[in-house]
């Protein structure tokens, strides 16, 4: 199947599609042949993303020239066709959509695609989008796969009734239909001025500007990067995500923690490729840089403010938007390889934990029980151990609770997301952010910023120990009125396997940190990668298809 | 006719941009039409203005790209309105659902100051 | 433009048929205008949509055929449609303003 | 067979593949929609076709004019009186009653306003209707008949 | 690789722990006690290696890029920690197998024992900082874990919590620190930051840093201001208080001041900073301790008090100090562990830990009283016990370190003081729990506990007084190495001896040990034994940390609700100013001006139709609110306009989809209509508001704004010459590779196929989307009933009446038989677009859309009912069928080993007929056809569904109001 | 002679755009809600007679593409509009 090996770059796009239509051919009841196509689909393509991880690497040279793929859809060469392009950074993002993906697929096998409504074709559809969003190298394919991967969220996020969801669900499809017109807007400015639409033409294109059109493309490139900080959930651009992200079912949450992070990619890529001018580079830079402090702290407050564990979780994936954005606003190349591996933790963290949510949910406190921290502690507290109070130890039993096995598990993976979210050694939050900011000081001499940033990396991670133990512990730790959620092994395993996954990743954080440090390197030469998609490709004739 | 033209996309989007701000859930929903008719005339634009240059080829050999008007934003501009149909609709449907549930048509589904 | 080897006998005729056309059609919506009360204002317009309609496209048919050399008639089947599709619409918006016209005259208690 | 020609019409042209595909689409599409189609017209005395159109031409032409006058202000308006008028019908053929229609639509100064559901009287919008007699013999005798002929 | 076995064998062991049953008390016990003794063992084979000055190391690559490696370090001073922390451990291990009850789930608690143990002893053999740091934090994490281990006491919730939150606040401020240091120096190898010492104090940060990493270790040692959290940390099972809470995790804190000693004492910050925060804790734990009322309270602030003497010896920039302070950590752990196993018996024993309850227990318990008495004479410096020594160094270094600082009074006065309290505070303890007459209302009878329990606590009174009584010939040689290992030289001069004369720190210890019985004496007297603590009661830490704490939450709460609006009108009001300030910026570059291309005149009849365009877009805008339908009908009209400017500028194709798309969105959104009550214009007072004029007028500049931006940069780039862009390519190869003429029909089905393949999944997942929310749509009540039009205007009896009727009665009858005429004609427009499209204006999208919206005007004069009794559509099977012939017609091209969606073709002669082309490009298309009649007439039907679904509804209240009528009449 | 065609087309489109604008005056007057669809209709085939005259000044076939469809397609939202006003729902059940 020789082939098939190559025409790689386009499975995860076509598997989905695929089995998303195929599976619309099904009556309502098949379910488990819905269920089969689904994770066989779902497996395929993982097979697929980690074979072009692979191929990326240096340890397979001999497939790709310099590790990156390009596949010209229909045969038509850049920059007239569309093409994929497979380098470190697409294979990468790939691998980590279609790992959470995969996992949270099996998790919602358990029991979360009942209702009827054609979820798995819907989930299939989400991953066609992500996938294609990664992959293409084409500036309108990518607000294709946008609008794919939206109008999945969209039918994903409306599952099941009620005004809130409604109501958010509302917001949310208004937010982003705005964002799609800036799109649009952006896209054809930055092609009414250079003339083409490819990523890497453009680069080239736009070295050869005047500096009044060069403006005017800036000016496409501004408003598209508006529309990619809605996506990536930037303040004040964000509203709309800490109230849309809880209202999904848990695995489909867990599902979008990638959505925001195709923003931060398109961010990445295409600022990457257009920003030779430095003036340009750097003013986008510092609006990067206070965006994303922004979004950091406002991320931050919001942490502190949830009540709810989703909400908590959903105000996680702010503060990730926000540090990634800031982190690369500054403009410091050794920067990126760490960001990179925050920007998979954090993509495996928001998906584990929501997951997470799901099978806590239903041993939730009713509400009576928050009030206690949101009120100050009644006066005796302060006197704790002073005359004035009764002794505490003669009233309660001093033998501990068994927990329960399946809360046992619960706590566990809880323990193990709150370390990941705030950062807490040895799992892989606590590497990244020390990348982050080992390298970051690096360059902190008279860079006020630099502080900013560290300071902001430690504070939120502490805000995040804060306010998860707040409500960790009412999940946990609370005796009263207690249901022990029953654990199911659909659930319980794709969970597993993401901590564990975690737990590799920290173990291996070595050699992943060289993938990304190449990955990295790459990203910052984007001349290899102009060169791989402009150059002619094997059957595909320079200026058109072979025949 | 340049001015003409940006002056028609003009109006539309700030109709459309008006419409966006409202509070009401069909105002919105007309704001978005409004705005995707701008936003299609927009990419449109961007090919330049030709008049009587259709880009389809009558004779064999015309293949000079001179004859035609830009091919590329009309593509564009197909899967744009195609796409913007389809999120309307959607939003439809969503709005009515809000309604019923929220027995208000004010885009937060609850009357200001209630 | 390539008028230039359009004969005169299609000329003559269709530029009648045009200027025809086109005072029908403003004739018609004036008429939309002017007319005092709904059930009136229902009549002008249908001068455009028929004659007027019919004017342009057997101008337009006359047109073609000179350029082409052979008749060209597909515009007869944009007759066809208009003349299909007419009184539908008519009739229902007559029905409906009859409707409202009663309800208005006599409100529900 | 309408639908073959239309077929052809479309393409503008003759040619046997356009032939083949034009026959083919026009059985398949008139069977695929048969079925929403219940009824299906039976047409006799088609030569008078001809005929009714010529006559349509011509009441259109010439209604045109008169409704231009009114329009233009030609004609004094106290002299215009507009109103609704009823028309005892003998003709029950739905496909003819629809091609009545489509006469009456198309010809401005009438307007189709309803019809008796047993289709025994027919209700008109006249613009000019001073002479009530005159157009109930031109519906009846003009249209009502020849129409019964090709259609019942 | 025994250094990585002593810190990974407790982890291994807590994993197994984990695993084991809730009930498997003993194996757990055992599995925990051998761990500890083979670290033990394995601590003591390495004392020839560390005896000498040598180190240890064994390391294993982590993030090597960065400087992060597990790098196991043993010295002198590590070894001496190690070596605390396994032995006291096991002595920990063996009290809590009898201490914690028989039904508790021990496995658990011996898991995190263990790993707590793994953690520390981490610490203590880190090479690297960011390794210290690793384990710092695990500590942290396990310490958590331990104290919230009765979890059901709300006291062990907060403590816990409260416990986490400080130290790991002190982590974060640690690692940030730990980070600087590692930037100054270059690395975070312990070996090159010990060297480093005079570059470190040179640099520029050493200031910032140096308090970042004392933050770290007050936290961590309960040192003022950061004390609050230690007491609280008592809610803990006993066996921690004794193990983590007094001899161990809180010396993690002292125990890295004193690591980094070399390179980071010695300044006057270090001074001011570290004697401050000891001193003060000093004396509030010394007098905070006399007050309390429960047992483990005493020791808990006794433990904050003596780590603040450690400290304070730190912070004296003395090598004295640095030795008294090792010497005293090593004394402290000793007494004060076994002080708490006392007092953790006597709280299994009897029941309680209230002093004021507890009393004469030496008779019940004799040998326990008398272990707790000497721990607690040790504690309070008595003469011939360890406690004396190190107090004795104590005092001379603050005598030494007072001269030097210019203190010489302040810091020996501090000194006598705390121990005035710190003996007060010892004798209150021991009176009050087991002198006195015995106690008559405990919950338990008292009794001896069983020697299991008794014995670490007895080991560990044992070791008290041999270091007491033969200093030198126990712990000397041991201290020795720890003290040569950090300062790497010679020792200081000091006196490890019991009597070295009357120097003026034995006086001072008389003067303390009188003082203190003194104090206590008057207190008792004066009946104030059991009194809030004076003066610290009112302004305590303690309060602060949960105003803090509550003023966090309400803070961040106010301020959420300000950062996220929950309303959508802020938000897109900001996604369009954002927008707007952004290309704002970005144009300052020039980007605004005219281009250079000459304006084509102004054709008059196009400025007419925008004159009637522009006033439909106006008028939608302002007619929206009141008037829906109005409005609708000018988004028809500015459609129209906007389909006749394609047309217009050479766009046939656009032209076509936009009007059957223009006629579709209309049909849509009156089908929508029929659900949204109308809105009845009103006089709202509310609109006429200042507030809200203000908010229009905002919104109106905005949206002015909007509009003159993107006019502004059409304008901007249709001025410009357009660049060599791509359509030369696709102009020269639409033909003759492509094999269409259209060229935007064959970019959209060739060149950029793809798009369009997204384009139809978007179309078709939401027509999906759309038909799942209607099956649970619940229309709004005041649109449920039929509308009024057809109640009033020939009302409909019964649902299924006509179905089988020919045509629909009625009015409806003629536009019946016309509208039924035209659907054949209609499916054969729809295929002839779609067959051209290739070639000329259309495609399959077009196709489609006309083909839906014949089928419509089908469901328009016929009904829903009737149209479904004669033809069964199922939209979603096309939408499959169309998306699948599109994938299909893309994968095509894989069979002769091309690209996806490289179009393949076959060329048939067929006699008579003549050529045929077949190509997948025309599959492609029929596959778009399909998904788009699928996706249209799937969104639409489900719309007019709805009012099937509500009129079969209309019944019901009726037959509820029947049966309630039947129910009543049967109760009358 | 071919001046005066292209006057006469010309002033043919003239016409149909003003007619145009006289339709979207009715439009804005109504004052019935019948009043503005029966504007909208005459807008349509206005317009349609609009593209139909683009395409004979140009003597392009594209244009007589479009007018097909709005010939066949215009009334169709003008009987969904009116069916709304006259039953309150475009498709009864
Ligand atoms: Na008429
Ligand atoms: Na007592």
């Amino acid at each position: 199947m020789n082939s098939l090996m190559q025409h790689l770059p386009v499975m995860p796009i076509i598997l989905p599609l695929l089995a998303g239509a195929a599976m619309l051919l099904l009556q309502e009841s098949q379910r488990s042949a819905r269920v089969t196509i689904a994770l066989t689909s779902a497996f395929a393509q993982l097979t697929a993303a980690i074979a072009l991880l692979y191929f990326t690497t240096d340890a397979a040279p001999q497939v790709w020239p310099e590790g990156i793929g390009v596949y010209s859809i229909g045969g038509w060469a850049a920059p007239f066709g569309i093409v994929l392009v497979v380098d470190r950074l697409s294979a990468l993002m790939v691998a980590l959509g279609t790992t959470v993906a995969v996992a949270t697929l099996v998790y919602s096998i358990a029991r979360w695609d009942r209702p009827g409504q054609p979820f798995h074709s819907v989930f299939q559809f989400l991953m066609m989008g992500v996938n294609g969003a990664f992959l293409t190298g084409d500036l309108f394919n990518l607000f294709v796969f946008f609008e794919i991967l939206l109008a999945a969220s969209y039918a994903l996020l409306l599952r099941g009734v009620g005004t809130r969801r409604v109501r958010r669900g509302l917001h949310y499809i208004a937010v982003n239909l705005a964002s799609t017109f800036l799109f649009l807007i952006g896209v054809a400015l930055i092609y009414g001025v250079a003339g083409t639409l490819n990523m890497a033409d453009l680069t080239g294109k736009v070295a050869e500007l005047s500096p009044a059109d060069r403006s005017l493309f800036d000016t496409g490139a501004a408003i598209l990067g508006v529309a990619f900080l809605v996506k990536a959930g930037s303040w004040p651009l964000n509203f709309w995500l800490p109230r849309a992200y809880p209202i999904a079912i848990a695995p489909v949450s867990a599902a979008f923690g990638i959505m925001t992070k195709v923003g931060i990619y398109a961010v990445l890529r295409v600022g990457t490729l257009m920003g030779d001018d430095d003036v340009a580079a750097a003013l986008l830079g510092w609006i990067l840089f206070y965006i994303g402090m922004a979004t950091l702290v406002a991320g931050t407050i919001g942490m502190l403010a949830s009540l709810h564990l989703k909400r908590l979780v959903s105000h996680s994936i702010i503060v990730s938007s926000g540090l990634l954005l800031a982190a690369l606003g500054l403009g410091i190349e050794a920067l990126t390889a760490p960001v990179l591996f925050y920007l998979v933790v954090s993509v495996l963290t928001t998906g584990t934990f929501f997951m997470l949510t799901g099978m806590t949910d239903r041993a939730r406190l009713p509400l009576f029980a928050l009030r206690e921290e949101v009120e100050p502690p009644p006066a005796p507290f302060y006197t704790a151990f002073g005359v004035a109070e009764i002794d505490p130890y003669g009233v309660d039993e001093e033998v501990g609770t068994a927990l329960p096995a399946a809360m046992a598990f619960l706590g566990f993976i809880f323990v193990c997301c709150v370390m990941l979210v705030a950062g807490l050694p040895p799992l892989p939050g606590f590497v990244a952010k020390f990348a982050l900011l080992s390298t970051a000081l690096g360059f902190a001499e008279g860079n006020g910023a630099i502080w900013g940033l560290a300071a902001g990396i430690l504070v939120s991670g502490f805000a995040a120990v804060f306010a998860t133990t707040r409500i960790g512990m009412r999940l946990f730790w609370t005796t009263v009125g207690r249901r022990t959620p029953r654990l199911r092994i659909l659930e319980a395993l794709p969970v597993a396997s993401l901590v564990l996954l975690t737990l590799g990743i920290s173990a291996a954080s070595g050699s992943v940190m060289t993938y990304f440090e190449a990955a990295a390197d790459s990203l910052h030469d984007p001349q290899a990668y102009i060169r791989a998609v402009l150059s002619p490709q094997e059957g595909v004739e320079p200026g058109g298809r072979e025949r | 006719m340049e001015v003409l033209y940006s002056l028609a996309i003009g109006i539309l989007a700030g109709s459309g941009v008006w419409l966006l701000l409202r509070p009401r859930t069909f105002q919105l929903l007309l704001g978005i039409s409004l705005l995707s008719y701008a936003t299609n005339l927009f990419i449109f634009g961007m090919g330049r203005l030709a008049t009587y240059k259709p880009p389809i080829i009558t004779t064999d050999n015309a293949t000079d790209a001179a004859l035609y008007a830009d091919p590329v934003p009309q593509a564009l501009v197909l899967t744009a309105i195609v796409i913007g149909f389809a999120t309307t609709a959607l939003f439809l449907v969503v709005l009515l659902a809000l309604r019923g549930l929220s027995g208000t048509d004010h885009v937060d589904g609850r009357e200001p100051g209630s | 433009m390539s008028e230039a080897d359009l004969p005169l006998w299609a000329t003559i005729p269709a530029t009648i048929l045009l200027v025809a056309g086109g005072l029908l059609a403003l004739i018609g919506s004036i008429g939309l205008l002017r007319l005092r009360s709904f059930y009136d204002r229902m009549h002008p317009p249908t001068m455009g949509t028929t004659l007027g309609t019919g004017c342009v496209l057997f101008a337009s048919m006359i047109v073609s055929s000179a350029l082409v050399g052979r008749p060209v008639i597909h515009e007869l089947l944009i007759t066809l449609f208009i003349v299909i599709t007419a009184p539908v619409t008519a009739m229902l918006l007559m029905r409906a303003a009859a409707y409202r016209q009663r309800r208005r005259e006599n409100p529900p208690a | 067979m309408t639908l073959t020609v239309m077929w052809l019409v479309l393409n503008q042209s003759l040619a046997p593949g356009q032939l083949v595909l034009g026959a083919a689409l026009g059985v398949l599409l008139a069977y695929g929609t048969s079925s929403l189609r219940p009824l299906q017209p039976s047409l006799r005395n088609v030569h008078l076709a001809p005929v009714l159109l010529l006559m349509v031409f011509l009441d259109i032409v010439r209604s045109n004019v008169s409704v231009a006058r009114i329009v233009l202000g030609l004609v004094r308006d106290r002299d215009v009186r507009s109103g609704f008028l009823d028309i005892p019908l003998d003709m029950r053929d739905p496909h003819g009653l629809a091609v009545l229609a489509t006469i009456v639509t198309s010809t401005p100064g009438t307007v189709w306003v309803d019809l008796a559901s047993d289709s025994s009287r027919l209700t008109l919008h006249v613009l000019d209707l001073k002479d009530e007699e005159a157009w109930i013999r031109w519906i009846k005798g003009r249209y009502e008949k020849t129409l019964m002929r090709i259609f019942e | 690789m025994t250094l990585t076995l002593i810190v990974f064998l407790p982890f291994i062991g807590s994993l197994c722990a984990a695993l084991l049953p809730a009930r498997a008390r003993n194996t757990a016990g055992w599995l925990a006690g051998t761990v500890a003794l083979v670290c033990v063992a394995l601590v003591w084979t390495h004392y020839q290696d560390v005896a000498g000055g040598g180190v240890v190391r064994a390391s294993i690559p982590w993030l090597p890029q960065y400087g992060l490696e597990l790098y196991f370090r043993m010295d002198g001073f590590g070894w001496l920690f190690a070596l605390l922390v396994a032995f006291i451990g096991a002595l920990v291990v063996l009290y809590a197998r009898y201490y914690m009850s028989p039904e508790d789930p021990v496995p658990r608690f011996f898991a995190f024992l263990l790993a707590f143990m793994g953690a520390m002893l981490g610490i203590v053999l880190s090479g690297n900082l960011i390794q210290l740091v690793v384990f710092w934090e695990l500590t942290s994490l396990t310490s958590f874990m331990l104290i919230g281990y009765w979890y059901h006491l709300e006291h062990a919730r907060r403590g816990a919590r409260m416990a986490l939150i400080v130290t790991v606040f002190g982590g974060f401020c640690l690692l940030l620190g730990v980070l600087m240091l590692g930037e100054i120096v270059g690395s975070y190898d312990l070996d090159e930051v010990l060297t480093a010492g005079d570059l470190i104090r040179a640099h520029p940060w050493y200031a910032s840093m140096l308090v970042l990493v004392i933050l770290g270790a007050l936290t961590k040692s309960a040192q003022f201001p950061f004390h609050f959290w230690l007491p609280h940390a008592m809610s803990a099972p006993t066996p921690v208080s004794a193990y983590l809470h007094s001899a161990t995790m809180v010396k993690a804190g002292v125990f890295l001041l004193a690591r980094m000693w070399p390179s980071l004492a010695g300044t006057e910050l270090w001074f001011w900073l570290i004697c401050t925060a000891g001193g003060l804790s000093l004396l509030i734990g010394a007098f905070s301790a006399t007050f309390q009322r429960d047992t483990k309270g005493v020791l808990a602030y006794s433990t904050i008090s003596h780590l603040g003497l450690i400290t304070m010896l730190l912070g004296m920039n003395s090598e004295l100090g640095l030795i008294a302070a090792i010497f005293h950590m090593m004394n402290h752990a000793t007494f004060k562990a076994s002080l708490f196993m006392a007092a953790g018996i006597v709280q299994h024993e009897t029941g309680t830990r209230d002093m004021s309850r507890l009393s004469g227990l030496r008779y019940a318990m004799p040998v326990t009283t008398v272990v707790a008495t000497v721990a607690a004479a040790a504690m309070a410096g008595v003469p011939l016990l360890n406690g004396f020594l190190s107090k004795e160094m104590f005092f001379s270094a603050a005598i030494v370190a007072g001269d030097l600082s210019g203190m010489r009074f302040t810091l020996p006065a501090v000194a006598t003081l705390a121990s005035v309290f710190s003996v007060a505070y010892s004798l209150r303890f021991i009176h009050q729990v087991f002198f006195g007459p015995p106690a008559t209302d405990l919950p338990r009878e008292p009794r001896e506990p069983l020697r299991g329990m008794l014995l670490p606590s007895a080991l560990l009174v044992l070791a008290c007084l041999l270091v007491g009584i033969f200093p030198s010939r126990t712990l000397g040689p041991f201290l020795e190495v720890a003290g040569l290992s950090i300062l790497g030289k010679a020792m200081p001069e000091y006196q490890l001896a019991v009597w070295h004369g009357f120097t003026p720190p034995l006086i001072m210890s008389f003067i303390a040990l009188a003082g203190g019985i003194v104090f206590y004496r008057s207190l008792v007297r004066r009946g104030q034994t059991m009194v809030p603590t004076p003066l610290l009661s009112r302004v305590d830490a303690r309060r602060v940390y949960d105003l803090i704490n509550v003023g966090i939450v309400r803070g961040a709460g106010g301020l959420d609700r300000l950062l996220f609006s929950r309303r959508l009108q802020p938000q897109l009001l900001l996604v369009v100013c954002v927008a707007l300030v952004a290309a704002w910026v970005a144009l300052q570059g020039g980007g605004w001006s005219r281009g250079s291309v000459p304006l084509t005149p102004v054709d008059p009849l196009f400025a007419l139709l925008w004159v009637a365009g522009a006033s439909c877009a106006i008028g939608a805008a302002l007619q929206a609110k009141f008037h829906r339908l109005a409005a609708l009908i000018m988004l028809g009209g500015a459609g129209l306009v906007t389909c006749l400017t394609f047309a217009w500028f050479s766009a046939p194709d656009l032209a076509l989809t936009q009007i059957s798309v223009e006629v579709v969105t209309i049909v849509l959104i009156l089908l929508g209509l029929r659900w949204l009550p109308q809105r009845i214009a009103f006089d709202d007072a509310r609109r006429r508001t200042l507030r809200a004029r203000a908010r229009r007028s905002r919104d109106a500049i905005v949206a002015v704004a909007a509009g003159v931006g993107v006019a502004g940069l059409a304008f901007a780039a249709l001025t410009r010459p357009a660049a060599q862009g791509l359509a030369a390519f696709f102009v020269e190869n639409a033909l003759a590779e492509g094999g269409g003429r259209n060229i935007v029909n064959v970019i959209l089905v060739d060149f950029r196929g793809f798009d369009t393949f997204g384009e139809i999944t978007v179309v078709s997942m939401v027509a999906l989307t759309v038909y799942a929310m209607l099956r649970r749509f619940r229309p709004a009540p005041e649109s449920m009933e039929v509308p009024r039009a057809q109640r009033e205007d020939l009302a409909r009896d019964r649902l299924m009446e006509g179905v089988n009727e020919l045509l629909p009665p009625g009015y409806m009858k003629i536009p019946a038989v016309l509208v039924r005429l035209l659907l054949p004609m209609a499916a054969l427009v729809s295929i002839y677009f779609l067959l051209r499209g290739h070639n000329a204006p259309g495609g399959g999208f077009v196709g489609g859309l006309v083909m839906a919206t014949a089928l419509i005007t089908q469901y328009m004069v016929g009904g829903t009912l009737w149209v479904e009794a004669h033809i069964r559509i199922h939209p979603q099977v096309l939408v499959s069928f169309g998306l699948l012939a599109a994938a299909i017609a893309g994968m095509s091209a894989w069979f002769v080993s091309m690209q996806f969606l490289d179009a393949q073709a076959v060329d048939l002669h067929l006699p008579l007929i003549g050529d045929l082309h077949l190509s997948s490009v025309l599959l492609f298309d029929l596959g778009v056809y399909l998904s788009v009649v699928g996706a249209t007439v799937l969104m639409l039907i489900a719309l007019a569904h709805q009012s099937l679904r509500s009129a079969r509804k209309v019944p019901e209240p009726a037959e509820q109001n029947l049966s309630a009528a039947v129910a009543s009449e049967a109760v009358s | 002679m071919n001046a005066v065609f292209d006057y006469a087309a010309w002033f043919a489109s003239l016409c149909f755009v003003l007619a145009m604008l006289c339709a979207v005056l009715r439009l804005f007057i109504g004052p019935a809600a019948q009043d503005r669809i029966l504007a909208l209709d005459t807008f349509y085939i206005n317009g349609m007679l609009t593209l139909l005259m683009v395409g004979i000044r140009t003597s392009s076939t594209v244009y007589f593409d479009m007018a097909l469809l709005i010939a066949l397609f215009g009334f169709v939202s003008s009987i969904a509009l009116a069916k709304f006003l006259l039953r309150g729902e475009v498709i009864e059940p």
